[in-house]
């Protein structure tokens, strides 16, 4: 009982630890949300780490030597992100539409080769020599450059607001435009949408795009609000690829819904923190903790859908 | 290692932090690793240490551990937050964000090991393992019979340049004819791989081959012990493991340091500025030559061989002999 | 070196025709591993040490079954916290039961004995490679040319595969499909068990913190790879075994080890390349099956 | 009396699916079962085959009360379905399907041998011959059909539950099924069949009970009993009779010209194909399904690769052109499956509706909500389509409603050429006068239509001009006067133009 009040506090227990979870959530949210469009579109894109650590390399480099004022720098460096993430998954889509390999394991197998390449380049030619010198990381990041924190000496950066507005126009998007409605149709039955005239090649390679552009940009946000420099791991340790895979999936790819499976995710994890700071309770049952009550969330929230649906086919043909 | 601190063991001292020695006997001290302890000896030695200079000072402590590097900034802050009097944290790892949280909070005395930062209110102590790893290269290349010697190595990234140059500078010096074998497991917690990787070494007429792959080098040790090779390991002296094939073991006294932090701290000379350990200071070190181990000394190393890379040692120390740090080219 | 990637990969496949993709290959290998330490630990026996990694590993996909297949929660979700479980479970349980963090060796404890075979191992390069290792070893490859003959040959794996097929169909003709599903997930959790013991009692003598490092995520891969096909997942599972065997060796050559790391997934991605994938059309086709 | 089923009430929450129903059948008997889409038939049979548990109601087998939970249950009292979708598993063989659930052993090992001669045996016993080591994804639709049954034969079936069984059979086929099934009832087995094709029902029923809104409306004896009798107890007023005019023919709208789709195996699909339809006609195309139609339909509609040939759209070439500037030149398509090509199941009635509209629908790229929501209430008043809202999903529409909606939505396209595939089919009476009425009130308005249908009589009600295929060619064409159900029979089979 103690543990779920100190897991408790350690997600919600002041401003300063929301703050916390929701800078936490922030890179889910955004992964999440290039998971959402993608599953949408039907395509099961699996390569969000791989294009949210070429992302925050990009964003890096981009940050550290192009020239120009701040600001610039910053923007520049974010649409690095967003690109490079990007043509990694549209690679992937590419390959899918004309080799017709299976977009799951190839996505997989991505991951692999980016961190791989990324942490080449940090271990070797972008390594950062000055200080101790021990990492493979790039240099340091001019303090121009970074995502403004939004409260003084906390966490949550500006990041965070791009994560809820991305989610937010995600949502308007595939509620409102028409090309939101084709990319729902391909995903519902591509042969509807083919039959419709939707064209699944184009529709497949912007939607790979956007969805491995959500990752790269969380991975940039991640780079430019927090870290400050791309370290290599850094991304890929934490595991907010498949959090955000999870988020997506805890929400039915709904992109308001994934906003906020990934705070829940995202309190889960800080508030383990919590749990393992203030209680006897080591970090891994915190993680025990933490995973026990997803399966248990994954299993209650289907079990709803479940019954909600139900009840929608009963109420469905009176008319 | 940076320039300024070159001179060993020295203290630019700041003014000590104020809330130091004459207040209530329960300080609270915290130790934010940045990592789990699990998977790594030098941070289970560290939180030993640090134990036990809590219970020795009446001090209150309490170890941290984080899963990702952004746990660890998170939990950082926190420890701030939840007020504890003084915050020790370890490895270059921790070194981005304990740059920006104390600068954020500079009444708050924090300390590093393993790294520098260089701000007021840290105390940053690191070490010189390239020498310790020069000792064992030193030492391989006197024991080798067949002239080739391998390492096991976790990953290919900076940090281990540490062991792997300094070991291939040691092993030029006492046998330049000698072959090095450099594998990469490709992780921290593989040793299955580890084994595999030490088995191949074996396999191309390695008769030494040290681990410099964390947990990895359980896996090396296993290999060592089924084909009757020898080995040796890392941060702590785990000769005790198989005295028979793991014949060295390069130290690193992180549970002094740890230790001596908080002493410092709890007895109120607690001193901001970078110190570093090597050779001379006895922070790093290897087996019999500058510490006795349990484990009686294995023939495949022999004691005259002990005797001269004592002899290096000592030159290291007076500094007649230089070894250069692979991470300052 | 491949074995617990292709047991596990076998396990991969055998929930994937039945319609569960199981992402928690991972955890379960890991649980495996954990396991068989364990019952080495507790009964100094290493074959009721597989047996005790074997049901307990069982135990654990039972989780996965009830709660993908009971309570239809979404498969991906629950493979991958059954993964954050393991880690944390075996993590947390290592300290508790050995009192040590991060890993368990005791040079003392016995591991599954090589076995040789008597003709071949005398054979001079051939022999090393194929003779000597763990009877799990020679089992896992036996194994895949069972699963071929049991999918394909038997009325039970007739009907398995019926029920990957067509579900409803399957139902409509009174076939038990919850039942086969919960089967294949039990296959799994022993094929995993399995492969963990040979990680952590054949191939080192110890457990170690996430000591399978990813090998459950290849083990996925080669199950897609090899289209759940028991020979095609042995197929590319030797495939990443003979890749990484090369990655190996290459190292210290002209690349940097990033590069030669790569190679076995850049390899697969090649082979992919010459092993099509069906065409979206026909996928779509099945998944919007009707109807007249 | 073999079977008795009373008091039969299912209530879906506050739908009443089947309201206190009285069902009987004979031994040797077969008994037909109509009524109107959504009229609780497919609803009772599932409660006969343990796929459904009724609210109230029994049983009685040969006068002992029995109660079944699960098909296999059924199975064991002798009762076999063949659903109104298929239960196949396309990548296995034809054997493979007809002898899962009890499948010859030897040992633990699944004896395929043996399988295929007990189908060979069971196929030459009831007179449906199958090939039982072809794929059944690779059999026609009519083989399909037949699969299905002799899968429900082999389970030792004396009660066969066939729920629509011609509605994807070509004439051809119909007529060998319905042959079949009055020999096998002869041979002492026992079946209900549900159709919408009232005249085959007269043909091959001993008796016909008619369900309207979930209650039984009538039973009478097929003998005597007329079509236009049970058409009133189904849809409770009498059809209309439609009338023809002369068409008033227009410009060459299609125009399609030495056309050749290849097909896998070399063998072209569709065969050097030349067509024309002009404004203000209707063009059938019959064909015994497999013939080519299919791709002839899609390679007009871009759906299908094209290998040679050429196609022209209102004057312009479309030959390749991507499927969206295709139907912005004016093509509209009612598809031949709806499921696989007309319809998103998850998506709502409104989306399903949206399709092909929202690039006109739309202001800076936004869809216009309000306006396309009216215009789909707006179809779903005229063509009478039940759904619960216009946001129920379309996969719990029945059939016949989703196939209105996708009429309603490619008519109201307003594009000159519509290409018109299956357009009722599984459509009951009722629903199919509507859609009937829809596709000739578009011709008088000057549309062109092609229209592609394996039921004979459709295409002898609605066409102007016939083209028949086989093996992917044209090999005979029909004026409205010329044709006859016997003529356009014998051109599908094979047969030279007379
Ligand atoms: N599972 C269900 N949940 C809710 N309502 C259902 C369900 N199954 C059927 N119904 C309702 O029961 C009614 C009868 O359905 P049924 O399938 O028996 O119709 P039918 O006579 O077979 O129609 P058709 O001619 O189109 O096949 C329908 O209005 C439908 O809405
Ligand atoms: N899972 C379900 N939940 C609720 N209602 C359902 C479900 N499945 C089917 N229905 C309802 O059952 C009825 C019959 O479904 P069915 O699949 O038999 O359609 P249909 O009868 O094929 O139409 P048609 O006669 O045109 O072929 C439909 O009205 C549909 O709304
Ligand atoms: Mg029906
Ligand atoms: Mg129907």
């Amino acid at each position: 009982m103690e543990t779920y009040s100190e897991m408790w506090k350690g997600a919600f227990g002041s401003f300063y630890f929301v703050t916390n979870t929701l800078s936490r959530a922030t890179p889910i949210i955004l992964v999440g949300l290039g998971a959402t469009l993608a599953f949408r579109a039907g395509f099961f894109n699996l390569g969000a780490e791989g294009q949210m650590i070429l992302g925050g390399l990009s964003a890096a480099l981009i940050a550290l030597y192009v020239p120009g004022p701040g600001w610039y720098r910053l923007i520049m460096a974010l649409v690095a992100g967003i690109l490079a993430g990007g043509i990694w998954s549209a690679f992937a889509g590419w390959m899918d539409a004309k080799f017709r390999m299976n977009l799951l394991i190839t996505t997989l197998l991505l991951n692999y080769i980016a961190s791989l390449f990324a942490g080449y380049l940090v271990a070797y030619p972008l390594k950062d020599t000055s200080g101790s010198a021990a990492m493979s990381q790039t240099k340091m990041i001019d303090q121009s450059v970074w995502l403004p924190k939004l409260f003084q000496g906390m966490s949550l950066h500006a990041g965070f607001i791009i994560a809820i507005l991305g989610a937010v126009l995600l949502y308007l998007y595939m509620k409102y435009t028409v090309s939101g409605y084709e990319t729902r149709m391909l995903g519902n039955n591509p042969l509807f949408a083919a039959y419709g005239g939707v064209q699944r090649g184009k529709l497949m390679l912007y939607s790979m795009i956007a969805s491995g552009g959500f990752a790269g940009l969380a991975g940039a946000v991640e780079v430019l609000g927090t870290q400050y420099r791309y370290l290599d791991g850094s991304l890929s340790t934490p595991g907010y690829a498949w959090s955000g895979i999870m988020a997506t999936l805890l929400a039915g790819s709904h992109p308001l819904g994934t906003a906020f499976a990934s705070l829940l995710l995202a309190a889960l994890q800080t508030g383990g923190m919590g749990v393992e700071r203030n209680t006897e309770v080591p970090l891994e049952i915190a993680s025990v903790i933490q995973a026990t009550l997803i399966l248990f969330v994954s299993a209650k929230l289907s079990y709803v859908f479940l019954k909600r649906r139900k009840a929608r086919a009963q109420g469905g043909t009176i008319a | 290692g940076k320039k300024e601190n070159n001179t060993a063991g020295n203290s630019t001292n700041t003014s000590n932090s104020g809330n130091a020695s004459e207040q209530a006997p329960t300080k609270k001290v915290a130790l934010v690793l940045p990592e789990k302890i699990g998977v790594n000896a030098f941070f289970v030695q560290m939180d030993e240490g640090f134990k036990k200079a809590g219970k020795e000072f009446n001090v209150e402590v309490k170890t941290i551990e984080s899963t990702d590097p952004a746990a660890f900034e998170q939990n950082l802050r926190s420890t701030v937050a939840e007020n504890y009097d003084m915050i020790i944290t370890a490895t270059f790892q921790a070194e981005d964000a304990l740059k920006k949280v104390a600068a954020e909070n500079p009444d708050k005395p924090f300390a590093i090991i393993d790294t520098v930062v260089d701000l007021p209110n840290v105390r940053s102590v690191v070490f010189r393992e390239y020498e310790a790893s020069y000792l064992l290269g030193a030492a391989a290349g006197l024991s080798t019979k067949t002239n080739k010697v391998g390492m096991v190595v976790a990953i290919d990234a900076p940090l281990l340049k540490k062991y792997t140059e300094g070991f291939a500078q040691g092993l030029k010096y006492t046998n330049p004819n000698a072959e090095m074998l450099i594998n990469y497991v490709g992780g921290f917690t593989d040793p299955a791989k580890a084994k595999e990787l030490a088995l191949l070494q074996f396999s191309k007429g390695a008769d030494f081959i040290a681990g410099a792959s964390a947990v990895g080098d359980l896996g090396v040790f296993e290999a060592a012990k089924e084909k009757g090779f020898y080995t040796s390991g890392q941060d702590i002296d785990n000769t005790g493991v198989d005295p028979e094939h793991v014949v060295l073991a390069q130290l690193k006294g992180t549970d002094t340091v740890a230790y001596e932090t908080v002493k410092s701290f709890a007895e109120g000379n607690f001193a901001y500025g970078a110190v570093d350990y090597g050779l001379k200071e006895d922070g790093v070190g290897l087996t019999y030559v500058t510490r006795d181990s349990q484990s009686p000394l294995n023939p495949f190393i022999g004691q005259a061989t002990v005797d001269k890379v004592k002899a290096i040692k000592d030159d290291i120390v007076s500094g007649k002999l230089v070894v250069k740090n692979p991470l300052n080219p | 070196m491949v074995t617990p990637i292709l047991l596990a990969a076998l396990g991969g496949a055998i929930c994937s025709r039945v319609g569960l993709f199981n992402v928690g290959l991972e955890g379960l290998v890991l649980f495996g591993a954990f396991f068989a330490i364990v019952g080495n630990y507790l009964m100094g026996n290493v074959w009721l040490a597989v047996a005790f990694a074997v049901v307990c590993v069982m135990l654990f996909s039972m989780i996965f079954a009830y709660l993908s297949i009971q309570l239809r929660a979404n498969v991906i979700i629950v493979g991958i916290s059954l993964n954050f479980l393991a880690l944390g479970l075996t993590s947390f349980s290592l300290r508790a039961i050995f009192n040590v963090k991060g890993a368990y060796y005791d040079k003392n404890m016995q591991g599954l004995p090589g076995w040789d075979i008597p003709l071949i191992k005398d054979i001079p390069w051939l022999g090393d490679v194929l003779s000597g290792h763990s009877p799990l070893v020679y089992a896992a490859f036996l194994l895949v040319f069972v699963f071929q003959y049991f999918l394909f040959r038997t009325v039970s794996g007739f009907r398995l595969l019926a029920v990957g097929e067509n579900p409803v169909a399957a139902r409509s003709i009174g076939i038990k499909s919850k039942r086969i599903q919960y089967g294949a997930v039990l296959i799994c959790g022993i094929l995993c068990g399995l492969a963990g013991a040979q990680l952590s009692l054949g191939q080192v003598t110890m457990f170690t913190e996430n000591m399978t490092a990813g090998r459950g995520f290849i083990a996925l891969v080669a199950t897609m790879l090899g289209q759940s096909n028991p020979i095609g997942v042995g197929a590319s599972s030797l495939l990443f075994g003979f890749m990484d065997a090369i990655s190996i060796r290459l190292q210290g050559l002209a690349l940097p080890t990033h590069f030669t790391m790569m190679l076995p997934y850049v390899v697969t991605l090649v082979m992919m390349f010459f092993f099509k994938d069906k065409s979206y059309l026909a996928e779509a086709r099945k998944a919007n099956e009707s109807s007249r | 009396m073999l079977l008795s089923m009373e008091n039969i009430t299912k209530a879906y929450g506050t739908v009443k699916a089947n309201t206190d129903i009285h069902f009987t059948l004979n031994k040797g008997e077969i008994h037909a079962l109509v009524g109107e889409n959504g009229a609780g038939k497919t609803t009772l049979m599932r409660i006969l085959y343990g796929m459904e548990k009724p609210t109230s109601g029994s049983i009685q087998i040969n006068g002992a009360e029995q109660s079944f939970s699960t098909p296999s249950d059924a199975i064991r009292s002798g009762i076999g379905m063949v659903h109104q979708h298929f239960m196949l598993f396309p990548s296995f063989t034809v054997a493979e399907n007809i002898v899962i659930g009890r499948e010859p052993s030897s040992g633990i090992g699944f004896n395929r041998k043996a399988a295929i001669a007990e189908v060979e045996e069971l196929s030459r016993l009831y007179g449906m011959p199958v090939d039982p080591r072809k794929k059944t994804s690779a059999c026609s639709l009519g083989v399909q059909q037949r699969v299905e049954i002799l899968k429900v034969l082999h389970q030792g079936a004396d009660i066969i539950i066939l729920d629509e069984p011609t509605g994807v059979l070509t004439p051809l086929e119909v007529k060998e099924l319905l042959l079949s099934i009055k020999r096998l009832a002869a041979q002492g087995k026992s079946f209900i069949i549900i159709s919408h094709k009232l005249q085959e029902i007269m043909d091959v029923a001993n008796r016909i009970t008619v369900l309207r809104d979930g209650r039984v409306t009538g039973v009478v004896d097929a003998k005597h009993t007329s079509v236009e009798q049970i058409s009133r107890l189904m849809v409770g007023r009498d059809l209309v009779e439609m009338t023809r005019t002369e068409p008033e023919l227009g410009a060459a709208v299609l125009e399609v010209k030495s056309l050749t789709v290849n097909g896998d195996k070399g063998k072209p699909l569709v065969n050097d194909v030349n067509l024309s339809v002009r404004a203000g006609e209707i063009v059938g195309i019959a064909g015994i399904s497999g013939n080519g139609q299919s791709e002839l339909i899609g390679a007009i509609a871009g759906l299908v690769d094209i290998g040679s040939g050429q196609v022209m759209l209102a004057g312009k070439e479309i030959t390749g052109a991507p499927v969206r500037k295709i139907r912005e030149l004016g093509l509209a398509h009612i598809p031949e499956d709806r499921y696989q090509w007309g319809a998103a199941k998850d998506a709502t009635v409104v989306e399903n509706g949206v399709m092909g509209h929202a690039r006109r629908e739309q202001r800076y790229g936004m869809l216009r909500g309000r306006s396309i929501r009216s215009m789909v209430e707006g179809w779903i008043k005229r063509f009478e389509i039940k759904t619960g809202s216009p946001d129920t999903k379309a996969q719990f529409l029945s059939g016949g409603n989703l196939q209105k909606l996708i009429v309603a939505r490619e008519l109201a396209q307003g594009t000159p050429f519509l290409i018109a595939a299956e357009p009722t089919r599984g459509v009951d009476v009722g629903a199919m006068e509507i859609i009937h009425g829809e596709l000739i009130k578009k011709r008088n308005e000057k549309g062109a239509i092609l229209l592609v249908s394996s039921e004979l009589t459709e295409i002898l009600k609605l066409s102007d001009r016939i083209l028949v295929m086989n093996e992917g060619r044209i090999v005979g064409e029909l004026t409205a006067e010329e044709a006859t159900e016997e003529r356009i029979s014998l051109l599908m089979a094979g047969g030279k133009q007379a």
